[in-house]
Protein backbone atom coordinates (compact mmCIF):
# COMPACT_ATOMS: atom_id res chain seq x y z
CA UNK A 1 0.00 0.00 0.00
CA UNK A 2 1.29 3.31 -0.60
CA UNK A 3 -0.33 6.92 0.46
CA UNK A 4 0.18 9.01 -2.61
CA UNK A 5 0.90 13.13 -2.52
CA UNK A 6 0.46 15.43 -4.70
CA UNK A 7 1.16 19.35 -4.47
CA UNK A 8 0.98 22.27 -6.29
CA UNK A 9 0.44 22.29 -9.65
CA UNK A 10 0.04 18.49 -9.78
CA UNK A 11 -2.54 18.92 -7.20
CA UNK A 12 -4.76 21.02 -9.24
CA UNK A 13 -4.32 19.35 -12.19
CA UNK A 14 -5.34 16.09 -10.32
CA UNK A 15 -8.05 17.32 -8.53
CA UNK A 16 -7.03 15.43 -5.29
CA UNK A 17 -4.07 15.90 -2.83
CA UNK A 18 -3.63 12.31 -1.42
CA UNK A 19 -4.78 8.49 -2.59
CA UNK A 20 -4.30 5.58 -1.15
CA UNK A 21 -2.98 2.54 -3.95
CA UNK A 22 -2.86 -0.95 -3.18
CA UNK A 23 -0.94 -3.51 -3.72
CA UNK A 24 2.48 -1.75 -5.15
CA UNK A 25 6.03 -3.52 -5.88
CA UNK A 26 8.02 -0.65 -6.87
CA UNK A 27 7.46 3.12 -7.80
CA UNK A 28 7.29 2.12 -12.05
CA UNK A 29 4.81 -0.42 -11.48
CA UNK A 30 2.89 2.80 -9.03
CA UNK A 31 3.15 5.32 -12.05
CA UNK A 32 1.64 2.64 -14.27
CA UNK A 33 -1.14 2.19 -12.03
CA UNK A 34 -1.53 6.31 -11.63
CA UNK A 35 -1.39 6.94 -15.42
CA UNK A 36 -4.05 4.06 -15.79
CA UNK A 37 -6.20 5.19 -13.27
CA UNK A 38 -5.74 9.37 -14.21
CA UNK A 39 -4.32 9.59 -18.09
CA UNK A 40 -3.87 13.50 -17.59
CA UNK A 41 -1.56 12.67 -14.97
CA UNK A 42 0.83 10.67 -17.27
CA UNK A 43 3.11 13.62 -18.82
CA UNK A 44 2.55 15.64 -15.87
CA UNK A 45 4.32 13.32 -13.53
CA UNK A 46 7.39 12.65 -15.52
CA UNK A 47 7.41 16.51 -16.20
CA UNK A 48 10.40 18.93 -16.24
CA UNK A 49 11.41 19.41 -12.19
CA UNK A 50 9.21 16.82 -11.04
CA UNK A 51 10.60 14.89 -8.07
CA UNK A 52 9.83 12.14 -5.80
CA UNK A 53 10.11 12.08 -2.73
CA UNK A 54 9.73 8.40 -1.37
CA UNK A 55 8.84 8.28 2.86
CA UNK A 56 10.19 11.73 2.86
CA UNK A 57 13.17 10.83 1.34
CA UNK A 58 14.23 12.17 -2.55
CA UNK A 59 14.75 9.13 -4.86
CA UNK A 60 16.11 8.76 -8.56
CA UNK A 61 14.80 6.12 -11.36
CA UNK A 62 13.08 3.04 -9.75
CA UNK A 63 12.73 2.32 -6.49
CA UNK A 64 10.68 -0.74 -4.52
CA UNK A 65 8.54 0.16 -2.34
CA UNK A 66 7.76 -1.29 1.28
CA UNK A 67 4.22 -2.13 2.25
CA UNK A 68 3.38 1.75 4.19
CA UNK A 69 4.82 4.33 1.92
CA UNK A 70 4.77 7.50 1.34
CA UNK A 71 5.50 8.64 -2.10
CA UNK A 72 4.96 12.26 -3.05
CA UNK A 73 5.14 14.31 -6.41
CA UNK A 74 7.06 17.41 -6.00
CA UNK A 75 6.41 19.82 -9.16
CA UNK A 76 9.23 22.79 -9.34
CA UNK A 77 9.59 24.72 -6.13
CA UNK A 78 9.55 28.00 -5.24
CA UNK A 79 9.97 29.78 -2.06
CA UNK A 80 10.45 32.77 -0.23
CA UNK B 1 20.51 27.14 14.42
CA UNK B 2 16.84 27.35 14.22
CA UNK B 3 14.36 26.76 11.46
CA UNK B 4 10.58 27.54 11.98
CA UNK B 5 7.54 27.25 9.00
CA UNK B 6 4.83 28.80 10.51
CA UNK B 7 1.64 29.96 9.16
CA UNK B 8 1.50 33.20 11.80
CA UNK B 9 2.35 36.84 10.88
CA UNK B 10 5.82 37.64 12.30
CA UNK B 11 7.86 40.52 13.05
CA UNK B 12 11.05 40.71 11.22
CA UNK B 13 12.72 43.42 13.61
CA UNK B 14 11.77 41.62 15.94
CA UNK B 15 13.30 38.20 14.72
CA UNK B 16 16.62 40.25 14.29
CA UNK B 17 16.43 41.94 18.02
CA UNK B 18 15.99 37.96 19.37
CA UNK B 19 19.02 36.67 17.23
CA UNK B 20 21.08 39.28 18.36
CA UNK B 21 20.34 38.96 22.02
CA UNK B 22 22.89 36.24 22.50
CA UNK B 23 25.91 35.79 20.25
CA UNK B 24 29.27 35.14 21.07
CA UNK B 25 31.78 37.37 19.46
CA UNK B 26 30.31 37.70 16.74
CA UNK B 27 31.37 40.91 14.33
CA UNK B 28 28.45 40.59 11.73
CA UNK B 29 24.69 39.87 12.12
CA UNK B 30 22.97 40.30 8.44
CA UNK B 31 18.91 39.56 7.84
CA UNK B 32 17.30 39.39 4.77
CA UNK B 33 13.39 39.45 4.74
CA UNK B 34 11.50 38.64 2.00
CA UNK B 35 8.16 40.45 1.67
CA UNK B 36 5.09 39.60 -0.47
CA UNK B 37 5.05 42.40 -3.14
CA UNK B 38 1.80 43.89 -4.75
CA UNK B 39 2.98 44.62 -7.85
CA UNK B 40 0.67 47.48 -9.03
CA UNK B 41 -2.40 45.09 -7.81
CA UNK B 42 -1.73 41.80 -9.76
CA UNK B 43 -0.62 39.85 -6.40
CA UNK B 44 -3.85 40.38 -4.21
CA UNK B 45 -2.73 36.66 -2.12
CA UNK B 46 -0.24 34.42 -2.04
CA UNK B 47 -0.94 31.35 -0.96
CA UNK B 48 2.01 28.77 0.10
CA UNK B 49 2.08 25.22 0.63
CA UNK B 50 4.89 23.21 2.20
CA UNK B 51 5.12 18.97 2.95
CA UNK B 52 5.24 18.84 6.56
CA UNK B 53 8.00 16.60 7.93
CA UNK B 54 10.00 16.71 4.78
CA UNK B 55 10.07 20.79 4.14
CA UNK B 56 12.09 21.33 7.69
CA UNK B 57 14.34 18.85 7.54
CA UNK B 58 15.55 20.24 4.11
CA UNK B 59 16.03 23.20 5.35
CA UNK B 60 17.92 22.12 8.79
CA UNK B 61 20.36 20.18 6.28
CA UNK B 62 20.70 23.66 4.31
CA UNK B 63 21.41 25.74 7.40
CA UNK B 64 23.84 22.98 8.88
CA UNK B 65 25.48 23.25 4.99
CA UNK B 66 25.93 27.57 5.40
CA UNK B 67 27.16 27.15 8.79
CA UNK B 68 29.79 24.84 7.86
CA UNK B 69 30.57 26.53 4.52
CA UNK B 70 30.65 30.00 6.03
CA UNK B 71 32.11 29.30 9.39
CA UNK B 72 28.19 30.93 10.97
CA UNK B 73 28.50 31.28 14.74
CA UNK B 74 24.59 31.12 14.73
CA UNK B 75 21.48 30.81 12.10
CA UNK B 76 18.11 31.35 11.48
CA UNK B 77 15.51 30.52 9.08
CA UNK B 78 11.59 31.33 9.52
CA UNK B 79 8.97 30.93 6.79
CA UNK B 80 5.78 31.13 6.50
CA UNK B 81 2.85 29.03 4.87
CA UNK B 82 -0.53 29.26 4.34
CA UNK B 83 -2.04 32.72 2.72
CA UNK B 84 -0.08 35.70 2.83
CA UNK B 85 -0.54 39.54 1.30
CA UNK B 86 0.91 42.26 -0.22
CA UNK B 87 3.00 43.87 2.27
CA UNK B 88 3.11 40.73 4.77
CA UNK B 89 6.81 39.01 5.46
CA UNK B 90 7.48 35.39 4.01
CA UNK B 91 10.72 34.57 4.72
CA UNK B 92 13.34 36.05 7.16
CA UNK B 93 16.89 34.68 7.28
CA UNK B 94 19.33 35.70 9.81
CA UNK B 95 23.20 35.36 10.00
CA UNK B 96 25.63 35.90 12.05
CA UNK B 97 29.94 35.88 11.99
CA UNK B 98 33.09 36.80 13.03
CA UNK B 99 33.70 38.41 9.87
CA UNK B 100 30.93 40.57 7.70
CA UNK B 101 31.65 38.80 4.84
CA UNK B 102 30.78 35.29 6.06
CA UNK B 103 27.84 36.54 7.29
CA UNK B 104 26.37 38.39 3.94
CA UNK B 105 27.39 35.15 2.13
CA UNK B 106 25.67 33.01 3.82
CA UNK B 107 22.54 34.66 4.06
CA UNK B 108 22.81 34.93 0.32
CA UNK B 109 23.09 31.14 -0.08
CA UNK B 110 20.21 30.53 2.50
CA UNK B 111 17.72 33.07 0.06
CA UNK B 112 19.29 31.46 -3.09
CA UNK B 113 18.86 28.01 -1.81
CA UNK B 114 15.43 28.73 0.01
CA UNK B 115 14.27 30.46 -3.31
CA UNK B 116 14.21 28.00 -6.01
CA UNK B 117 14.62 24.86 -4.44
CA UNK B 118 13.63 24.99 -0.96
CA UNK B 119 10.36 22.43 -0.77
CA UNK B 120 7.59 25.33 -1.16
CA UNK B 121 4.55 25.67 -3.45
CA UNK B 122 3.40 29.30 -4.17
CA UNK B 123 0.42 30.13 -5.82
CA UNK B 124 -0.49 33.63 -6.57
CA UNK B 125 -3.94 35.16 -6.87
CA UNK B 126 -4.92 37.86 -8.68
CA UNK B 127 -7.86 39.61 -10.42
CA UNK B 128 -7.23 37.56 -13.09
CA UNK B 129 -7.51 34.10 -11.41
CA UNK B 130 -4.93 32.48 -9.61
CA UNK B 131 -1.10 30.68 -10.97
CA UNK B 132 1.30 28.66 -9.77
CA UNK B 133 4.97 30.22 -9.39
CA UNK B 134 8.00 28.77 -10.43
CA UNK B 135 11.43 30.19 -9.72
CA UNK B 136 12.57 32.89 -12.17
CA UNK B 137 15.09 31.96 -14.66
CA UNK B 138 17.69 34.54 -13.15
CA UNK B 139 16.81 32.01 -9.65
CA UNK B 140 18.38 29.29 -11.13
CA UNK B 141 21.44 31.46 -12.17
CA UNK B 142 21.90 32.70 -8.93
CA UNK B 143 22.49 28.91 -7.51
CA UNK B 144 25.05 28.61 -10.06
CA UNK B 145 26.97 30.96 -8.21
CA UNK B 146 27.11 28.63 -4.93
CA UNK B 147 27.96 25.47 -7.57
CA UNK B 148 31.08 23.87 -5.07
CA UNK B 149 27.66 22.80 -3.52
CA UNK B 150 27.70 19.52 -5.55
CA UNK B 151 25.22 17.89 -2.42
CA UNK B 152 22.25 20.60 -2.69
CA UNK B 153 22.07 20.29 -6.51
CA UNK B 154 21.72 16.33 -6.32
CA UNK B 155 18.77 17.61 -4.16
CA UNK B 156 18.51 16.49 -0.82
CA UNK C 1 17.24 57.74 2.75
CA UNK C 2 18.24 58.54 5.98
CA UNK C 3 21.93 58.71 7.72
CA UNK C 4 22.52 58.80 11.33
CA UNK C 5 26.40 59.24 13.54
CA UNK C 6 24.88 58.79 17.52
CA UNK C 7 27.06 58.11 20.22
CA UNK C 8 23.62 56.57 21.99
CA UNK C 9 23.48 52.98 21.80
CA UNK C 10 20.48 51.55 19.42
CA UNK C 11 18.88 48.05 19.04
CA UNK C 12 19.18 46.36 15.66
CA UNK C 13 15.84 44.94 15.82
CA UNK C 14 14.28 48.34 16.36
CA UNK C 15 15.80 49.62 13.65
CA UNK C 16 14.46 47.12 11.25
CA UNK C 17 11.03 47.23 12.27
CA UNK C 18 10.83 51.29 11.71
CA UNK C 19 12.69 50.81 8.30
CA UNK C 20 10.23 47.99 7.19
CA UNK C 21 7.33 49.99 8.10
CA UNK C 22 6.68 52.11 5.40
CA UNK C 23 8.42 50.25 2.16
CA UNK C 24 6.36 50.39 -1.23
CA UNK C 25 6.43 47.50 -3.14
CA UNK C 26 10.18 46.59 -1.92
CA UNK C 27 10.54 42.71 -2.14
CA UNK C 28 13.41 42.15 0.05
CA UNK C 29 14.70 44.08 2.79
CA UNK C 30 18.20 42.97 4.09
CA UNK C 31 20.03 44.55 7.46
CA UNK C 32 23.57 44.09 8.41
CA UNK C 33 24.78 44.92 11.65
CA UNK C 34 28.30 45.37 12.77
CA UNK C 35 28.86 44.03 16.68
CA UNK C 36 31.91 45.30 18.02
CA UNK C 37 33.92 42.02 19.39
CA UNK C 38 35.53 41.02 22.94
CA UNK C 39 38.42 39.09 21.13
CA UNK C 40 38.98 36.81 23.41
CA UNK C 41 39.53 39.95 26.23
CA UNK C 42 42.04 41.41 23.67
CA UNK C 43 38.99 44.22 23.15
CA UNK C 44 37.88 45.97 26.49
CA UNK C 45 36.59 49.13 24.76
CA UNK C 46 36.50 50.77 21.35
CA UNK C 47 36.93 54.69 21.08
CA UNK C 48 34.93 55.80 17.34
CA UNK C 49 35.52 58.90 16.25
CA UNK C 50 34.12 60.85 13.59
CA UNK C 51 34.55 64.31 11.77
CA UNK C 52 31.24 66.55 12.42
CA UNK C 53 29.97 68.15 9.39
CA UNK C 54 32.37 66.00 6.65
CA UNK C 55 31.24 62.54 7.99
CA UNK C 56 27.25 62.61 7.51
CA UNK C 57 27.80 64.40 4.28
CA UNK C 58 30.18 61.78 2.93
CA UNK C 59 27.86 58.82 4.14
CA UNK C 60 24.78 60.73 2.60
CA UNK C 61 26.50 60.81 -1.13
CA UNK C 62 27.77 56.92 -0.40
CA UNK C 63 23.92 56.14 0.51
CA UNK C 64 22.68 58.46 -2.83
CA UNK C 65 25.35 56.46 -4.61
CA UNK C 66 24.16 53.42 -3.67
CA UNK C 67 20.37 53.81 -4.39
CA UNK C 68 21.01 54.76 -7.57
CA UNK C 69 23.39 52.15 -8.82
CA UNK C 70 21.45 48.69 -6.71
CA UNK C 71 17.85 50.72 -7.40
CA UNK C 72 17.04 50.73 -3.99
CA UNK C 73 13.95 51.86 -2.94
CA UNK C 74 15.35 52.94 0.45
CA UNK C 75 18.32 52.58 2.75
CA UNK C 76 19.46 53.78 5.86
CA UNK C 77 22.28 53.92 7.95
CA UNK C 78 23.23 54.41 11.73
CA UNK C 79 26.71 54.60 12.72
CA UNK C 80 27.90 55.02 16.22
CA UNK C 81 30.89 57.28 17.53
CA UNK C 82 32.25 57.88 21.47
CA UNK C 83 33.21 54.50 24.00
CA UNK C 84 31.58 51.54 22.56
CA UNK C 85 31.48 47.98 24.49
CA UNK C 86 32.38 44.45 23.29
CA UNK C 87 28.83 43.10 22.24
CA UNK C 88 27.74 46.84 21.31
CA UNK C 89 26.25 47.35 17.66
CA UNK C 90 28.59 50.07 15.84
CA UNK C 91 26.79 50.26 12.65
CA UNK C 92 23.78 49.28 11.10
CA UNK C 93 22.84 49.04 7.49
CA UNK C 94 19.31 48.39 5.98
CA UNK C 95 18.64 48.31 2.04
CA UNK C 96 15.26 47.79 0.83
CA UNK C 97 14.63 46.49 -3.17
CA UNK C 98 12.16 45.06 -5.28
CA UNK C 99 14.49 41.91 -6.05
CA UNK C 100 16.68 39.86 -3.08
CA UNK C 101 19.98 40.55 -5.21
CA UNK C 102 19.72 44.41 -5.52
CA UNK C 103 19.09 44.63 -1.71
CA UNK C 104 22.25 42.44 -0.40
CA UNK C 105 24.31 43.85 -3.37
CA UNK C 106 23.28 47.64 -2.10
CA UNK C 107 24.34 46.54 1.96
CA UNK C 108 27.68 44.91 0.81
CA UNK C 109 28.41 48.08 -1.37
CA UNK C 110 27.51 50.18 1.89
CA UNK C 111 29.55 47.74 4.40
CA UNK C 112 32.44 47.50 2.12
CA UNK C 113 32.76 51.10 1.95
CA UNK C 114 31.74 52.38 5.67
CA UNK C 115 34.73 49.75 6.57
CA UNK C 116 37.49 51.51 5.02
CA UNK C 117 36.76 54.26 3.17
CA UNK C 118 34.18 56.44 5.63
CA UNK C 119 35.52 59.48 7.72
CA UNK C 120 35.88 57.22 11.05
CA UNK C 121 39.10 56.99 13.44
CA UNK C 122 38.74 53.56 15.36
CA UNK C 123 41.20 52.64 18.34
CA UNK C 124 41.27 49.85 20.56
CA UNK C 125 41.89 49.77 23.94
CA UNK C 126 43.07 46.15 25.72
CA UNK C 127 45.01 45.20 28.29
CA UNK C 128 48.10 45.52 27.12
CA UNK C 129 46.89 49.67 25.73
CA UNK C 130 45.57 51.32 23.20
CA UNK C 131 46.16 51.13 19.34
CA UNK C 132 44.42 53.64 15.92
CA UNK C 133 42.63 50.69 13.82
CA UNK C 134 43.39 50.87 9.91
CA UNK C 135 41.20 48.75 7.50
CA UNK C 136 42.60 45.26 7.27
CA UNK C 137 44.04 44.55 3.57
CA UNK C 138 40.92 42.06 2.87
CA UNK C 139 39.47 45.64 3.40
CA UNK C 140 40.59 47.04 0.75
CA UNK C 141 40.59 43.76 -1.56
CA UNK C 142 37.06 44.30 -0.81
CA UNK C 143 36.71 47.50 -2.31
CA UNK C 144 37.67 46.34 -5.51
CA UNK C 145 34.79 44.13 -5.92
CA UNK C 146 33.10 47.59 -6.65
CA UNK C 147 35.49 48.63 -9.29
CA UNK C 148 33.49 50.90 -11.08
CA UNK C 149 32.48 52.57 -8.23
CA UNK C 150 35.45 55.72 -9.72
CA UNK C 151 33.78 58.34 -7.88
CA UNK C 152 34.56 57.08 -4.11
CA UNK C 153 37.38 55.70 -5.58
CA UNK C 154 39.05 59.53 -6.10
CA UNK C 155 37.74 59.61 -2.33
CA UNK C 156 34.67 62.05 -2.32
CA UNK D 1 44.24 82.17 9.04
CA UNK D 2 43.84 78.36 9.33
CA UNK D 3 42.18 76.16 11.83
CA UNK D 4 43.46 73.04 11.83
CA UNK D 5 42.35 69.85 12.44
CA UNK D 6 44.17 66.29 13.62
CA UNK D 7 42.00 62.83 13.80
CA UNK D 8 43.06 59.83 14.72
CA UNK D 9 46.59 58.94 15.12
CA UNK D 10 47.81 62.15 13.94
CA UNK D 11 46.62 63.62 16.88
CA UNK D 12 47.39 61.21 19.39
CA UNK D 13 50.95 61.89 17.80
CA UNK D 14 50.71 65.48 17.66
CA UNK D 15 49.57 65.61 21.28
CA UNK D 16 46.99 68.36 19.86
CA UNK D 17 43.50 68.35 18.25
CA UNK D 18 43.14 71.84 17.12
CA UNK D 19 45.51 74.86 16.10
CA UNK D 20 45.29 77.93 14.81
CA UNK D 21 47.75 79.35 11.74
CA UNK D 22 47.91 82.87 10.83
CA UNK D 23 49.03 84.45 8.13
CA UNK D 24 48.72 81.03 5.52
CA UNK D 25 48.43 81.08 1.62
CA UNK D 26 48.58 77.84 0.54
CA UNK D 27 48.32 74.55 1.61
CA UNK D 28 52.09 73.89 0.87
CA UNK D 29 52.76 76.85 3.02
CA UNK D 30 50.39 75.34 6.13
CA UNK D 31 52.35 71.85 5.94
CA UNK D 32 55.95 74.24 5.91
CA UNK D 33 54.59 76.11 9.22
CA UNK D 34 53.38 72.80 10.95
CA UNK D 35 56.76 71.08 10.01
CA UNK D 36 58.81 74.18 11.48
CA UNK D 37 56.88 74.33 14.61
CA UNK D 38 55.95 70.35 15.35
CA UNK D 39 59.07 68.21 12.80
CA UNK D 40 57.66 65.18 14.39
CA UNK D 41 54.84 65.66 12.50
CA UNK D 42 56.54 66.19 9.08
CA UNK D 43 56.89 62.66 7.93
CA UNK D 44 53.53 61.79 9.35
CA UNK D 45 51.58 64.28 7.62
CA UNK D 46 52.86 63.29 4.49
CA UNK D 47 51.92 59.98 5.37
CA UNK D 48 50.37 57.01 2.96
CA UNK D 49 46.53 57.18 3.25
CA UNK D 50 46.69 60.53 4.68
CA UNK D 51 43.84 62.83 3.37
CA UNK D 52 43.48 66.61 3.63
CA UNK D 53 40.00 68.12 3.25
CA UNK D 54 39.93 72.11 3.16
CA UNK D 55 36.31 73.41 4.48
CA UNK D 56 34.65 70.07 4.70
CA UNK D 57 36.24 68.72 1.31
CA UNK D 58 38.87 66.87 0.02
CA UNK D 59 42.14 68.54 -2.19
CA UNK D 60 44.69 66.99 -3.91
CA UNK D 61 47.92 69.07 -4.36
CA UNK D 62 48.30 72.44 -3.24
CA UNK D 63 45.37 74.60 -3.00
CA UNK D 64 45.78 78.36 -1.69
CA UNK D 65 43.62 79.11 1.33
CA UNK D 66 41.47 81.62 2.14
CA UNK D 67 41.08 83.49 5.23
CA UNK D 68 38.89 81.72 7.68
CA UNK D 69 40.01 78.04 6.43
CA UNK D 70 39.11 75.03 8.00
CA UNK D 71 42.34 72.45 6.88
CA UNK D 72 41.91 68.67 8.43
CA UNK D 73 44.28 65.95 8.21
CA UNK D 74 42.51 62.29 7.78
CA UNK D 75 44.62 59.46 8.63
CA UNK D 76 43.46 55.99 6.96
CA UNK D 77 40.08 55.76 8.02
CA UNK D 78 38.20 52.67 9.62
CA UNK D 79 34.18 52.86 10.07
CA UNK D 80 31.82 49.98 11.08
Amino acid sequence: MARVLLFGALRDLAGWREQIFEGVGDLSGLQSDIARLYPDLTEALKGPGVQIAVDKALVRGNVSLSTQTEVAFLPPMSGG
Amino acid sequence: MSVTVQTDMFDAGAQLSAFCHDLPDAGGVVSFTGIARMDDGKTERLELEAYPGFTEPWIEALVAEARTRFSLSAAKVIHRVGSILPGEAIVFVATAARHRRQAFEGADFLMDHLKSRAPFWKKEHGPDGARWIEPRQADYQDLTRWSADHTLKEGS
